[in-house]
């Protein structure tokens, strides 16, 4: 029997406020590795990528997550996802 | 619940009277219309403009998540959320709540408890455009506005 | 206390925007204006009007100095109230209570404070005048007004 | 010596609502007996005039008073005052 060949999971993230300057791009499209369970995980893997994921998520506990318009916490499942958004406290209103 | 929360993210000012005709026209079962205008101030002549960065469509998602709570825990007639993004100057206004029900301290909790929610939970973000010319910062979160929207929990 | 009150009691309608407008021309410093406008309702179609009778000279006053006390409470820039007297049909609106300050926590809670108050302490009653063509009896002072008023002792 | 002639203090009272129906008048003129000092005495003066006045402070406890417009108690005196009211608890708003 043949193995089913991985296929990579790609999500797609976006990116707001300060959050997003440090990154340098509002949007993209990634594969993260075998393993990423949760919103933690993702944040892990992305500080690894280069400084201005570092320095976006320098402080992981102020930075908020949002799956697909809802709000989350960092231990939150991100399988099945379409959208992740990373973005700074809100200072709407 | 009949009543359908109006919900809007858009670029241009609001006009405060009409959003409320809208809301209580033809209606005699109105007795309490609370509105919130939030205005943009120029710190003390700092400040040349708001920029409010937003997250499209999670920004409308969010306000109809909180109008709804809103709906759940008040008897209100009728519910409005509008919120600019874009530059907004000193003296310009910023958000509208409106909250009417048929008694005065349903429309006054329910547009207090919108607007603390609003600023806690909706996905705008605010920089700062000085006089001097310059970019000023983000504006930092304030641990207030999370008290204020905690005294709802 | 720089600000000054608006306060007037009189037969005409009255417009929102207009009032909100006097407050906060070119003006920079105000971040938040609440509103309450007190509609009136017909009570399941059963009501044809409410009729307004107040001491004149006693109304303002009273008033005034509820307005005075909201301006010791809360850091204000700007208070309006009109009441309205004589007939108001369903829908019309009866009352007008304005708060403007640099921060939305004083202008709901002064906004609401003069509510409070001026319910239970402006010299105002209320007759209603019924469908069927008859005058119903004058409103009874409610228990819930009083509570709302103490809230803030 | 001859003793100063005694002169009638008199004030104005003006009443509202339902107080004023069951009194008949809006306004008047009166001279309170000697010894009326508070609004409590001058209510248990007027209750002695007629029916009217009766029905109109049969609960005492429920009608208010107010001395040149200012909101008043019983115990409050009533020497001075220009103008006293007299009216139901209010219900504006």
């Amino acid at each position: 029997m043949t193995q089913a060949p991985t296929q990579a999971r790609t999500v797609k993230l976006v990116y707001f406020a300060w959050v997003r300057e440090r990154i340098g791009v509002s949007e993209e499209t990634v594969a993260p590795p075998a393993g990423t369970e949760t919103i933690a995980d993702l944040v892990r893997w992305l500080k690894t990528r280069d400084e201005g994921y570092e320095a976006a998520f320098e402080n992981e506990a102020i930075v908020r997550a949002a799956i697909d318009h809802h709000h989350v916490k960092p231990d939150a499942v991100i399988t099945g996802a379409r959208e992740i958004a990373f973005f700074p406290p809100m200072t709407g209103g | 619940m009949a009543m359908t929360p109006i919900i809007r993210i858009q670029r241009e000012d609001f006009d405060l009277s009409a959003e409320i005709a809208a809301l209580t026209a033809g209606r005699s079962d109105i007795g309490a219309v609370v509105s919130f205008a939030g205005l943009c101030r120029d710190e003390g002549g700092r400040l040349k403009a708001l920029e409010l960065e937003h997250y499209p469509g999670m920004a409308e998602a969010e306000i109809a998540r909180v109008a709804e709570e809103a709906a759940r825990r008040w008897p209100l007639s009728g519910l409005v959320a509008v919120h600019r993004h874009g530059l907004v100057a000193p003296g310009e206004q910023i958000v509208l709540v409106i909250a009417a029900s048929a008694h005065r301290r349903a429309a006054f909790e329910a547009a207090e408890f919108l607007m603390d929610y609003l600023k806690t939970r909706a996905p705008f973000w605010k920089r700062e455009h000085l006089v001097d010319g310059t970019t000023g910062g983000w504006v930092e979160a304030k641990a207030e506005d999370d008290a204020a929207a905690q005294r709802w929990d």
